[in-house]
């Protein structure tokens, strides 16, 4: 058996790549992957302590995180579209209309 | 009595009624449910009238509570009403009077734009002066009283396109607003000191305030109750706010708004039974506004201007008589000048809606061919107003005179009766202008339509044979009906009231008046209005005219005062005011210059900025703790 | 031991997938990389005896969200090119500093973890017959978390009331 | 040890047996689509042409394998690999027998059994989507790119259908193990009680499969050969297979689910199973010689405004018989 906290390193890390990721991306695409990648790290985390602890709850906070990631996805990836169709572009850094 | 509480829902209805569905129901169906609601209300209260007659005098006062209002500690206030004669009698002035101005009021508004909004406003001041009236508790009654000053406010103010009419109701809002202050300041000393603000609560402790206190009090209630009833020097409001239509300046000065205070001061005797100074100070007021008052009204001219100040100088007479504990005489008074100056106001509105509101009494004159119906009520409501003998004035006068002399007040009786020949001369001189002589203006005068002369005739009825409720020497049966109220805490009735009545003071009264009489008809039931005066009167007749320059008296000394605070004010707000908001306003400038490049627009670069919080979040927690 | 095996190699493999959607050029190559993670990652919640939610795992985001990712890039990227991350560069050391603080915040995290007392006590308690299985997460799930389920229902609703409103075809957006 | 060394064993004769499977399904359905329209169809190689899919397999595994011009090489590769192994990897989870006794070891006759087996198969079958959309993407032809994303937008909605369909079985069985299933039904098959969700089934299984009347990916007259246009050699045959073993796998779910399973009687279990798939695969054949493509807009208001509508009332009236009716 693997320690558990193996995996807690392990979410860490992917964590840690999926924030990176969010910042040195520019196609929205690319950074809203990165941020999947995020949320998986963190379930990665629930689950582990769900076993850790054997408690359900955590099996269950995942369930959620995954509907609500579904439910961020249809609308995050709508809006990239409506984005690219009427700016034929996907460049974050181009999108700096709200610059101070 | 559970019941009474309608008396006060159908106005309520009829206001939020003609508020909302005005426009779509239309003018006549407007009318008809605001007007129906008074008028039912009035039956209403006549069935509860008639009802508390059936019970024996002592039982004659009911209190339900409908709902508790404020429950904070000790404190707790109920929505209640209280039904006695007092409140009664004042229901039917409310109903009865105000249901025939409501009446009147579908004559004289009929070509306003506004009718339907006209109608709300009278049902929404009916519902706050019925609430005045009826309430159990000092913190209603000063919901009511507060309804009163805003809905005259909306109604003075009614045409609100004339820059006078706006004034004139922000003036009376003012000085209203004024008295509401003293009222909610006697209230505070009340909680504070009792604990309890509901009349029987307030009223069988007065014995444990310090004499102090109980001054202070009855003080600060006379405060507002010489407010909302023009006394001087309060009274300023009241002639300026004949700007509103005439049904409101009869509503206001004949059935409700100005004898709330008399309303108050009686209401509140047991109070100003403990605080003497106090009760000869309402006294003596009431007796000077009744002689000042009723000099203006002399020499005035607008007709409405004259009627107005008849009213604040019959208000003195009450004020007097409730000042030295003739509560019942003054409650008598007010009665039966509801129904005269009702029967006055509707009168001279009548005459200025024939003569295409023309107010100005030089420009009439003859008036007594064209308009029979107003003439001859006309001739009523001035002889009741001027006391002559046997008309409803002369009873309720001579009764305040009467037991002002008998409890001793001999300079009080005198000044009243000095007023009394002015009122004389004022209200005949009005009456002989208007109507003797020769028509002087230019339009086209007319007898108003039957809605206008029917309440006219009604109000001359009572105006005529009102007063033979209470005959001298004879029988009393309105001290009768108001016994119970006023014999239920000591101070109610003066000892005097029983004497048997000063026939020759009553004579003496009945023929200085008969002498103004024909004082006025000598001097102005002529053709011609005389505009020469002899030179001694003319300064007299300057200052008259003017008012005293109490007007701008108050101008200048309030004027200045508030200049020179608003001089002061206005410093104050530069420099301190304004330097802290536009310091704040300078620092975040000041900072948002210094952030506003790092808001570069790159959201990686707010999510980089985040990153890093983040990093020292977790170093802080997982290092440093 | 097998799954001591399988870890390293779940491990791995979502390593290789996370520094594939880092790196990759092409977002079909990212997302294609994120996929891997994915399947990886429902490897190792197998192995955390959470067969449910692996098999979740797989089936909403390999087998739905991440081709609904898919469908856009292909759909966006048809005969565009590609953003290089080397042309019109403005963020300066954008790069640097995030992985310089991506390292730091794993360095910290990873530290805390290895520090903690109650990691010495991890593995140590075996799972019940019942945990992870469907049954469990289903009694947990429609009696104690009910209510944030039923907020899921709505959060979806609302997801789907915005997409249908983004999606719209209107003039202002319709060429 | 011995339990891994048994998994890679039933998984090593799985594969033979369903690339066999594929091998006969082809000569099948040619033979048979040759009947169906009055011609022999194929029967020159071996006796009445029962060799034609060796020669059809050396003929791909020996043509030239073409890469399109700017295409993505790798995912180009990728995209069959994925296909077929996403279909071969589906068909684990099935049991195609009671379970044997070999050796002092009891084997069940399926590769793996998680207690949510069909969840997993479900999983694995919405991975086989990736070769198609990638196959399409990566062929650098807007035939191929439509023809992906057309095939991949189908089978998601259509899983949406399939998924809810089977819920109602599961709702009756109590369980998501597929050999539960199985012995859920030893006296009654599901057919009868849950034959909604079989016709709903069964429509979805042919939607999955791309097969006629909804093989619009593929519609030759507007997208040519659709995702796999560009496709040569054994690349074609890898998306061939994976189609071929699709079938057979979405034909066992049915009969697994069903069916009854491998439950029949005097005739061993297996044999049963096999003959219950055989029909479903003859349903296909038969379906593709009779009936025409849809139009692409009706085949998806189908689905969306018809299948799952009825598959979610088809779920929630299982619900409340079981917990109110049954109970």
């Amino acid at each position: 058996m693997v320690p558990l906290s193996y995996y807690l390193i392990l979410s860490a890390l992917l964590f840690s790549i999926g924030t990176v990721g969010v910042l040195v991306r520019r196609n929205p695409l690319q950074m809203f992957m990165s941020i999947e990648l995020m949320w998986n790290a963190v379930n990665l985390s629930f689950i582990t302590f769900a076993r850790q602890y054997t408690n359900m709850a955590g099996h269950v906070f995942v369930f959620l995180v995954i509907t609500v990631a579904a439910a961020e996805v249809a609308i995050g990836l709508a809006i990239i579209v409506v984005v690219f169709r009427t700016r034929e572009h996907a460049d974050v850094d181009e999108l700096n209309a709200m610059k101070g | 009595m559970q019941d009474a509480i309608g008396i006060l829902l159908l106005p309520a209805l009829g206001s939020l009624i003609a508020a909302v569905f005005g426009r779509a129901l239309g003018r006549k169906a407007t009318s008809y449910i605001t007007v129906g609601a008074m008028a039912a209300a009035f039956l209403w209260t006549v069935s509860v009238v008639w009802r508390l007659l059936a019970l024996p005098p002592a039982q004659r006062s009911f209190d339900p509570v409908y709902w508790q209002w404020i429950h904070a500690g000790a404190l707790q206030v109920h929505f209640g009403l209280l039904i006695d004669p007092l409140s009664a009698t004042f229901l039917l002035i409310v109903t009865g009077i105000g249901f025939l101005i409501h009446l009147y009021s579908i004559g004289y508004m009929e070509g306003d734009p506004n009718f339907q909004r006209f109608f709300s406003y009278l049902n929404l001041f009916a519902l706050a002066m019925l609430l005045l009236v009826t309430a159990d508790n000092f913190l209603f009654l000063l919901v009511g009283w507060g309804g009163v000053g805003v809905a005259s406010y909306l109604l003075i103010g009614f045409w609100h396109t004339r820059p006078s009419a706006v004034t004139a109701a922000r003036k009376a809002l003012v000085l209203n607003v004024a008295g509401d202050v003293g009222i909610m300041l006697a209230l505070f000393i009340l909680v504070m000191t009792l604990g309890r603000v509901s009349y029987a609560g307030v009223f069988s402790h007065v014995s444990s305030l310090t004499s102090l206190q109980v001054e202070l009090v009855a003080f600060l209630l006379y405060l507002g109750a010489a407010a909302k009833s023009a006394q001087f020097p309060l009274h300023v409001w009241l002639p300026d706010a004949m700007e509103g239509p005439t049904p409101v300046s009869a509503l206001i000065h004949a059935a409700t708004m100005v004898t709330a205070g008399v309303y108050l001061v009686a209401r509140a005797y047991p109070i100003f039974h403990a605080a003497p100074v106090a009760a000869e100070w309402v006294a003596g007021i009431g007796a000077f506004t009744a002689l000042f008052a009723a000099t203006i009204a002399i020499v005035q001219n607008d007709i409405k201007r004259v009627i107005a100040y008849s009213t604040v100088s019959q208000l003195g007479y009450m004020f007097l008589a409730v000042g030295i504990s003739a509560y019942a005489a003054g409650i008598f008074h007010l009665t039966m000048h509801a129904f005269f100056k009702a029967l006055l106001f509707l009168g001279a509105g009548s005459v200025i809606h024939a003569l295409s509101n023309e107010q100005d009494m030089r420009k009439m004159g003859g008036l007594k061919k064209y308009m029979p119906i107003t003439y001859w009520t006309f001739l009523i409501g001035a002889a009741a107003n001027a006391g002559v003998p046997l008309f409803s004035g002369f009873f309720s006068k001579d009764a305040i005179l009467g037991q002002a002399l008998a409890s001793g007040h001999f300079w009080l009786w005198l000044v009243g009766v000095v007023a009394a020949f002015f009122s004389a001369l004022y209200i005949f001189r009005l009456f002989f202008l208007v109507f003797h002589g020769k028509y002087r203006g230019d339009a086209h005068p007319h007898e108003s339509p039957p809605v206008m002369t029917v309440p006219l005739v009604v109000l001359s009825i009572g105006a005529l044979l009102g007063g033979y409720v209470a005959v001298p020497g004879a029988w009393n049966l309105f001290d009768q009906w108001l016994q119970p109220v006023f014999s239920r805490y000591p101070g109610g009735i003066l000892p005097a009231a029983a004497a048997a009545p000063n026939w020759g003071a009553i004579a003496l009264t009945s023929v200085i008046v008969l002498a103004a009489v024909y004082v006025a008809w000598r001097y102005f039931a002529g053709d011609v209005v005389r505009e020469e005066l002899p030179a001694a009167l003319r300064p007299i007749h300057k200052v008259l005219y003017n008012k005293y320059y109490i007007d701008e008296l108050g101008h200048a000394v309030f004027v200045w005062t508030v200049d020179r605070l608003a001089i002061l004010a206005d410093l104050f707000d530069r420099v301190v005011v304004d330097g802290i908001g536009m310091g704040m306003a300078r620092l975040v400038w000041g900072w948002g210059e210094a952030l506003s490049p790092y808001e570069s627009g790159y959201i990686r670069r707010y999510g980089l900025a985040v990153l890093i919080g983040g990093v020292c979040v977790v170093a802080f927690l997982t290092l440093v703790q | 031991m097998v799954s001591t095996v399988v870890f390293w190699l779940a491990a791995a493999v979502a390593i290789v997938g996370a520094g594939g959607v880092l790196l990759a050029k092409h977002p079909v190559h990212s997302a294609l990389s994120l996929v891997l993670n994915l399947a990886a990652l429902g490897v190792l919640f197998l192995l955390l005896h959470a067969e449910f939610l692996a098999v979740v795992e797989i089936l909403v985001y390999a087998g739905a969200v991440m081709v609904l990712f898919l469908f856009v890039v292909t759909l966006l990227m048809a005969g565009t090119k590609t953003p290089r991350d080397e042309g019109r560069f403005r963020l300066a050391y954008q790069y640097l500093l995030a992985g310089l603080f991506g390292l730091i915040l794993f360095v910290l995290v990873a530290h805390a973890l290895v520090g903690a007392d109650w990691m010495s006590s991890l593995a140590a308690t075996n799972a019940g017959g019942s945990f992870g299985s469907i049954a469990a997460f289903g009694t947990a799930l429609f009696t104690k978390y009910l209510l944030p389920f039923e907020l899921t229902a709505v959060v979806l609703l609302v997801a789907v009331i915005g997409v249908i409103f983004l999606g719209r075809e209107h003039g202002a957006t319709r060429k | 040890m011995a339990a891994v060394i048994i998994i890679v064993i039933k998984g090593l004769i799985l594969a033979v047996l369903l690339l066999t499977a594929f091998g006969v399904l082809t000569l099948t359905e040619r033979k048979v689509l040759g009947r169906f329209q009055f011609r022999p169809g194929p029967n020159r190689v071996g006796p009445g042409g029962s060799f034609q899919f060796l020669a059809d397999g050396l003929k791909l595994m020996l043509k030239e394998e073409i890469i399109p011009n700017g295409a993505d090489r790798f995912v180009f590769l990728l995209a069959p690999t994925i296909s077929l192994v996403a279909a071969l990897f589906a068909f684990a989870v099935i049991p195609w027998g009671p379970p044997i006794h070999l050796f002092g070891q009891t084997i069940p006759m399926e590769i793996g059994g998680p207690n949510v087996g069909i969840l997993f198969l479900f999983a694995i079958t919405s991975l086989g989507v990736y070769g198609l959309i990638l196959g399409g993407w990566s062929s650098q032809n807007k035939y191929s790119l439509l023809g992906g994303l057309r095939s991949s937008a189908q089978i998601i909605s259509y899983e949406l259908a399939m998924g809810l369909s089977v819920v109602g079985v599961l709702i009756a069985a109590g369980s998501a193990d597929l050999n539960n299933i199985v012995s859920a039904q030893t006296n009654l098959w599901f057919i009868v009680p849950q034959i909604i969700g079989f016709l709903i089934y069964v429509v979805c299984m042919v939607a999955e499969t791309n097969r006629a009347p909804f093989d619009l990916p593929e519609a030759e007259n507007e997208l040519v050969a659709g995702y796999h246009t560009e496709y040569t050699g054994m690349k074609f045959a890898m998306f061939f297979m994976a189609e071929y073993i699709n079938m057979v796998t979405v034909s066992s779910l049915a009969t697994t689910l069903f069916l009854g399973g491998w439950h029949g009687p005097w005739l061993p279990p297996e044999i049963w199973f096999i003959i219950k798939v055989a029909a479903f695969m003859f349903f296909f054949i038969w379906l593709r010689a009779t009936l025409p493509r849809l139009r692409y807009d009706r085949l998806m208001a189908f689905g969306w405004k018809v299948l799952l509508p009825v598959a979610l009332a088809n779920a929630l009236a299982t619900a409340v018989w079981v917990s109110v009716v049954a109970r």
